[in-house]
């Protein structure tokens, strides 16, 4: 059973034993005495001398430093970016979630000076312990209100609450995902660095112009 | 000399390290030799093509992401077909040529995580599925950049793709593929000349094509056997027609022959994708909602068309009644059919080869139950 | 119970410093013990707790780095890091696995033999522990040197099948009573060409004693006795069942055999028991071939073990992660029809050298070495055609080789698309009797 | 008369209960395969027995091949057994067997009673005498290792240097076997032979003409396989 493949396999393995580990360390990785001292932004010298409790630490293996994730800008995440004020209740979103978990109460409300009568919004409930993220929700928006979010970390012990209600959308931070956005890959946007808090700057994808708004809203009434 | 023996049924599954998912095998033994095979499957059945029938058109993409959860855009892919089909949809250009970039990238991740897990069904503790599982954790994020998600892609619609990919991917994706070609290197020289690989799958599992094509088999199990279909040559689909790529055959028809088809034909779609790259044009991805409207309404009829997925020949059948949802839905699964054969690989084999046979028709419970 | 066995040995040298000038240390003087006269059954228990404390707590220490510095490798053979968020570098991660498995549920199978499979744990661990009692650790570090020792090893390591064999058939489980029948023919069938390949380096060294074995290497006996290195080191590892030899273990055919069944601690002990052999085999191997702890003389005689230790640790692990697992009749034809030759011609080849120069000195070793070199080359090379790897570099296809005969015409009218690009624009895929019902549909 | 020390006593005693204990419950136990345990853990307190009597060769040897390999096969044997818990069911005469029983016993008994065992008075050997009574003197190597001197390969005679004493029997086990009882040896090589044959003959299928009906069998099952294409 002894040929040349065995030898070759060992060397192949041998070989990757001495490459650099792929393994992405989250949410911190551990970084030897060089690698705290590069985090702290001195030679490893100063930093032994610096900090001498830190560089201690280093060596015995004891130090991290947390890790960003390289993630795509498109990433379909947890934490929705809704901004009400452009949201029309039109509950388009609802009606193309294949699991049909987005809830939405409406009433007659209010008046936009730009965009005529709306609707204003009781209840938008997402129930994210049951969404899978495929994003139809926010390519069905016709006015760009619901983005998808950049994170993933929604773990609880109670499932109710992992229902987004509208008031945990507001508050949240905006952090949309070019996610059926082209808008934002056109301006380089990085969801991660980034946020967007107005609902101006976060561009439109088809926006009426105001002949036809104004063609829509008043001529025709 | 025959020893006087008494055969012993056990129960492999459906808790079972390499059954690939939830599957039982119940099997009998005669020492170490298997007498007799009885698949028992079932186990994550979902109701998929169930489920279909109460979702419109574009909703159904996200089920076919979770019906070989290994190969989600080839399944986005042959769905979209039957929908543009049935919908006489016609597709845009680079919609087109994006999709089957997707796909061909997919079947290369396919391949790999198949050759990983038949040599971790070869008793190798991980190494060689590792070194096959990064690079398709790479394919992922090419398809993260391209849709959002790295398994659950949802990236087809009905005329094309949801969005073009964005600028930074073309560079990724010349740098990976030639990842992939290296990685591909590594596993053959790894494996391929494998004293140990070599005698565990050479002369296993052997099928005859006549076998296979009265079973229906298709993909690179056929493939393996030296029969020359491959619908991307013989039936081409999107356009595989103005690509030139080799059909990689193999006679053996054993387990060593599956897994070098594999290995081959994910070089060969590093070609198809270069090609694809070389010709795709400038345009939208996805017709205007004017010609595609978001809901569609199929006219009365039904469609079937099968594409060359990973496995075999993936097929979907539609019928519509002219409604927002179809009125049927029906998947041909490569990994149920393939898996017809299992007694006539595994019967008369050694237990230790009971799950490299098992492994080399490269099957996937999410598709076997849906 | 002669103390003659006890020589110079660690235990020894603890009784007398207790005992003093009693009966068995007369020639030691130790003129004063530590304990009056007449308490020698104190100072033979005192003795013993205190060996037993140092070497269960040293193996066991030994087996918690091994655990973490085997999964750092495996990390690293697999391009991962393997564990580090635990303790510094992840040496704490074996502690937390170990505090995990105490606090499991143990469960006993309704159909289990309950006494039996409490004592399966026991029996597979006890003979583990008792082989280190005659590895010489270092200079003056062991607990006895047998004039038998490398009969008493064979002996101690055969018991685990014993064990293997209860476990499997206590937990009433059928797939561990198939890991058992593998264990037993594993070991009938390495058994033999592990014993045959020591006998080489017992003939050179003149004894079976691993302190002369040590002794009478002026070089280390992997040059003189490559054959011998080469049959013990994978029969080492088929009686250890480590890859790619773990069919008992098998975790993706038989799921971890005769373990199936194992959980808590009765688990962790024959967990603990793997690693205690690869360790001790590692050792063995250390001293049999590698001259124990015979090296250049500032380094202390414990540093030289220990990294020739860890040296042969890292190949067995390189092995583990590089190979995949034997089948089960190519595993015994291996050993009947490969090893078991290759023992024999080492033997025959020694004694001939070793008639010709009986007492072998250095000068002497190096002639053997010379000897045996070419003929392990070739007697491998012609063992290796004799088991038939003929046809083994032909990865590809014959490019001759006939193809199933197939239509070289696409089917007509078979475009599936659309478009008007792709040719032939019909909607019917195949347009045989049995599919007519496909064409109704399309658009 | 020497005084034999604590341990060797408590080692002893110990062994002997180890091994009749466990011989006891091989007769009592029904369960087959808990007897063949309990067999290997009677050999084992042989095997340390001879430890004891410092015949260490003999105990490892012991260990290696009743423990390490006649229980393991004892065991695997068990596993062919119809019903292993119930074990065999009790035997007809049950009165008779337990009278030959006695008889033996009491045979055994009278034998143990009645022979003049030599006491250690009755050596004489100046060297055997300083072995037991633990007065002779040790040789060391000038190394760290000290090594107990032994016999010369080439004499059957046991020659001590230096006043030391023989420890390691193996070379005169070795000795003694190739050499003056090299007959008997083969023989017994030859007799382990022929019951390995025996048992694989016992083992074999008593169909008719076994070998070709075996054979029709698998052709018949492969016919059966290649028509039953799918499952």
């Amino acid at each position: 059973m002894i040929g040349l493949g065995l030898p070759r396999g060992f060397l192949v393995t041998l070989k990757n034993f001495v490459r650099a580990p792929v393994t992405v360390q989250y949410p911190d990785r551990h970084v030897g005495l060089f690698g705290a001292a590069k985090e702290a932004g001195m030679n490893p010298f100063r930093f032994v001398v610096k900090r001498p409790v830190d560089s201690i630490k280093a060596i015995a293996g004891l130090a991290t430093v947390p890790v960003a994730l390289e993630q795509s800008p498109r990433f379909r995440g947890n934490e929705f970016t809704f901004y009400e004020d452009r949201c029309t209740a039109c509950a388009s979103c609802a009606k193309y979630c294949p699991l049909g978990i987005i809830e939405i109460v409406s009433v007659p409300g209010k008046i936009d000076a730009q965009e005529g009568e709306s609707y204003k919004l009781e209840v938008f409930d997402i129930d994210i312990g049951r969404c899978m993220f495929c994003g139809l929700c926010v390519e069905a928006c016709p006015y760009d209100a619901l983005h998808m979010g950049t994170k993933f970390e929604r773990s609880t012990y109670v499932r109710d609450e992992l229902i987004v209600t509208l008031d945990e959308l507001n508050a949240a931070e905006k952090k949309p995902s070019s996610f059926y956005r082209p808008q934002f890959e056109e301006n380089a946007f990085d969801p991660y660095t980034e946020t967007v808090d107005d609902h101006y700057d976060a561009g439109r994808h088809e926006r009426p112009s105001d002949e036809d708004l104004k063609k829509k809203w008043v001529d025709e009434r | 000399m025959a020893i006087k023996t008494q055969p012993v049924t056990v129960n492999l599954g459906p808790q079972h390290p390499s059954t690939h998912g939830v599957f039982r095998l119940r099997v009998m033994f005669d020492g170490e030799e298997i007498v007799d095979v009885e698949p028992v499957f079932g186990y994550l059945h979902r109701g998929s093509e169930k489920l279909a029938e109460e979702r419109t058109y574009t909703q159904i993409v996200t089920l076919t992401d979770r019906m070989d959860y290994v190969s989600p855009m080839l399944n986005n892919q042959a769905y979209m077909l039957a929908v543009e089909k049935l919908a006489g949809i016609e597709p845009t250009q680079r919609g087109v040529w994006l999709r089957m970039i997707a796909a061909e990238l997919q079947r290369i991740a396919s391949h790999l995580v198949a050759t990983g897990f038949l040599l971790q069904d070869l008793g190798a503790l991980g190494t060689p599925l590792i070194y096959a599982m990064r690079e398709r954790e790479n394919i992922l994020d090419l398809f993260e950049m391209l849709c959002g998600a790295r398994i659950t892609n949802s990236y087809l619609r009905p005329g094309g793709v949801f969005m073009d990919a964005p600028t930074g991917f073309w560079l990724a994706l010349d740098r990976e593929l030639v990842d992939i070609v290296n990685t591909l290197d590594e596993l053959e020289e790894y494996l391929s000349g494998n004293e140990i690989v070599f005698s565990r799958t050479k002369g296993t599992a052997v099928l005859a094509p006549e076998l296979l094509i009265n079973a229906s088999i298709t993909g690179p199990m056929l493939r393996a056997s030296g029969v020359d279909w491959d619908l991307r040559h013989r039936n081409p689909y999107d356009y595989y027609d103005r690509i030139e790529f080799k059909r990689i055959l193999h006679t053996a028809s054993d387990n060593y022959a599956r897994y070098w088809v594999r290995v081959q034909e994910a070089r060969e779609s590093v070609n198809i994708i270069r090609q694809c790259v070389a010709q795709i044009e400038p345009g939208p991805v996805r017709p205007s909602f004017d010609d595609v409207p978001r809901l569609i309404r199929p006219p009365k009829g039904d469609a079937y068309v099968a594409i060359e997925g990973s496995k075999g020949e993936l097929g979907f059948y539609l019928v519509s009644d002219g409604g927002i949802a179809p009125y049927r839905m029906h998947v041909r699964a490569p990994s149920l059919i393939n898996l017809t054969l299992l007694r006539d690989m595994l019967i008369g084999g050694l237990f230790g080869d009971l799950f490299v046979s098992f492994g080399s028709v490269d099957l996937n419970m999410g598709e076997v139950d849906r | 119970m002669d103390p003659a066995f006890l020589d110079n040995s660690l235990w020894r040298n603890i009784y007398c410093n207790l005992a003093g000038d009693s009966a068995g240390c007369a020639a030691r003087e130790y003129s004063a013990g530590m304990l009056p006269t007449g308490m020698e059954w104190l100072a033979f228990a005192l003795a013993a707790a205190a060996i037993i404390g140092l070497f269960v707590n040293g193996v066991l220490g030994g087996v918690i780095v091994l655990i973490w510095g085997e999964r750092r490798l495996f990390g690293r053979f697999q391009t991962r890091t393997g564990p580090n968020r635990w303790g510094p570098f992840g040496l704490l991660t074996p502690v937390a696995d170990a505090i995990k498995t105490m606090f499991k549920e143990d469960v006993v199978p309704k159909d289990a033999d309950r006494i039996l499979f409490n004592l399966a744990p026991v029996m597979i661990a006890a003979p583990a522990l008792l082989v280190f009692s005659v590895i010489p650790f270092g200079v003056g570090t062991y607990v006895a040197d047998l004039n038998v020792g490398v009969l008493f090893i064979m002996a101690v390591t055969s018991l685990t099948t014993l064990a293997v064999l209860t476990a499997a058939w206590s937990s009433g489980n059928r797939i561990a009573i198939l890991s058992a029948f593998r264990s037993v023919a594993l070991l009938i069938s390495y058994e033999i060409p592990m014993a045959l390949a020591l006998v080489g380096v017992i003939m050179l060294a003149g004894s079976m004693s691993l302190g002369q074995i040590i002794g009478a290497q002026s070089i280390p006996f992997i040059l003189v006795q490559p054959l011998a290195v080469f049959v013990f080191f994978i029969a080492a590892m088929a009686e250890m069942a480590r890859a790619p030899f773990d069919l008992t273990e098998a975790e993706s055919e038989l799921a971890a055999g005769y373990l199936n069944d194992y959980a808590s601690m009765k688990f962790g002990i024959f967990f603990l028991a793997e690693f205690m052999a690869e360790i001790s085999t590692s050792a063995i191997i250390t001293v049999l071939f590698l001259s124990g702890w015979r090296g250049w003389e500032p380094v202390p005689s414990h540093l030289w073990f220990g990294a020739k230790l860890i040296l042969v640790l890292f190949v067995i692990i390189w092995f583990r992660m590089t190979l995949p697992r034997l089948r089960i009749d190519q595993v015994l034809k291996l050993a009947w029809k490969g090893l078991f030759e290759l023992t024999l011609i080492n033997i025959i080849v020694t004694a001939v050298l070793i008639a010709i120069w009986p007492e072998p000195t250095t000068t002497r070793l190096w002639i053997m070495a010379a000897v045996n070199w070419p003929v392990a080359i070739i007697s491998i090379w012609a063992v290796s055609k004799l088991l038939g790897t003929s046809g083994y570099d032909d990865t590809e296809p014959d490019s001759d080789a006939p193809v199933y005969p197939v239509a070289t015409e696409q089917i007509p009218g078979s475009a599936v698309h659309i478009s008007g690009v792709t040719g032939p624009d019909t909607q019917a895929r195949i347009s045989s009797p049995a599919n007519s019902h496909i064409e109704q549909g399309g658009n | 008369m020497m005084e034999v020390s604590t341990l060797t006593n408590v080692a002893f005693w110990g062994a002997s209960t180890m091994t009749l204990g466990f011989a006891l419950i091989v007769v009592t136990q029904r369960d087959v395969f808990r007897a063949a345990i309990a067999l290997a853990g009677s050999f084992l307190g042989v095997g340390i027995l001879y430890f004891v009597l410092s015949a260490e060769f003999v105990g490892v040897v012991q260990i290696l091949v009743y423990v390490g390999a006649i229980s393991v096969l004892m065991a695997f044997a068990v596993m062919f057994i119809q019903d292993v818990t119930a074990g065999s069911r009790p035997v007809q005469g049950r009165l008779v067997g337990a009278t030959m029983g006695a008889l033996i016993l009491a045979a055994v008994a009278f034998t143990a009673v009645n022979t003049e065992w030599s006491t250690m008075d009755d050596i004489t050997d100046p060297i055997a005498v300083a072995a037991l009574t633990e007065g002779y003197v040790e040789i060391g190597t000038g190394d760290d290792t000290t090594v107990a001197i032994t016999a010369p390969a080439e004499t059957t005679e046991l020659v001590i240097e230096n006043g030391g004493v023989l420890v390691d029997s193996t070379g005169a086990v070795g000795v003694l076997l190739v050499r003056e009882y090299v007959l008997a040896f083969e023989i017994i090589g030859l007799l382990l032979v022929a019951a390995l044959i025996g048992g694989l003959l016992l083992m074999r299928n008593p169909g008719p003409g076994s070998e070709a009906a075996a054979e029709a069998k698998e052709d018949a099952d492969a016919e059966t396989v290649g028509s039953e294409a799918s499952v």
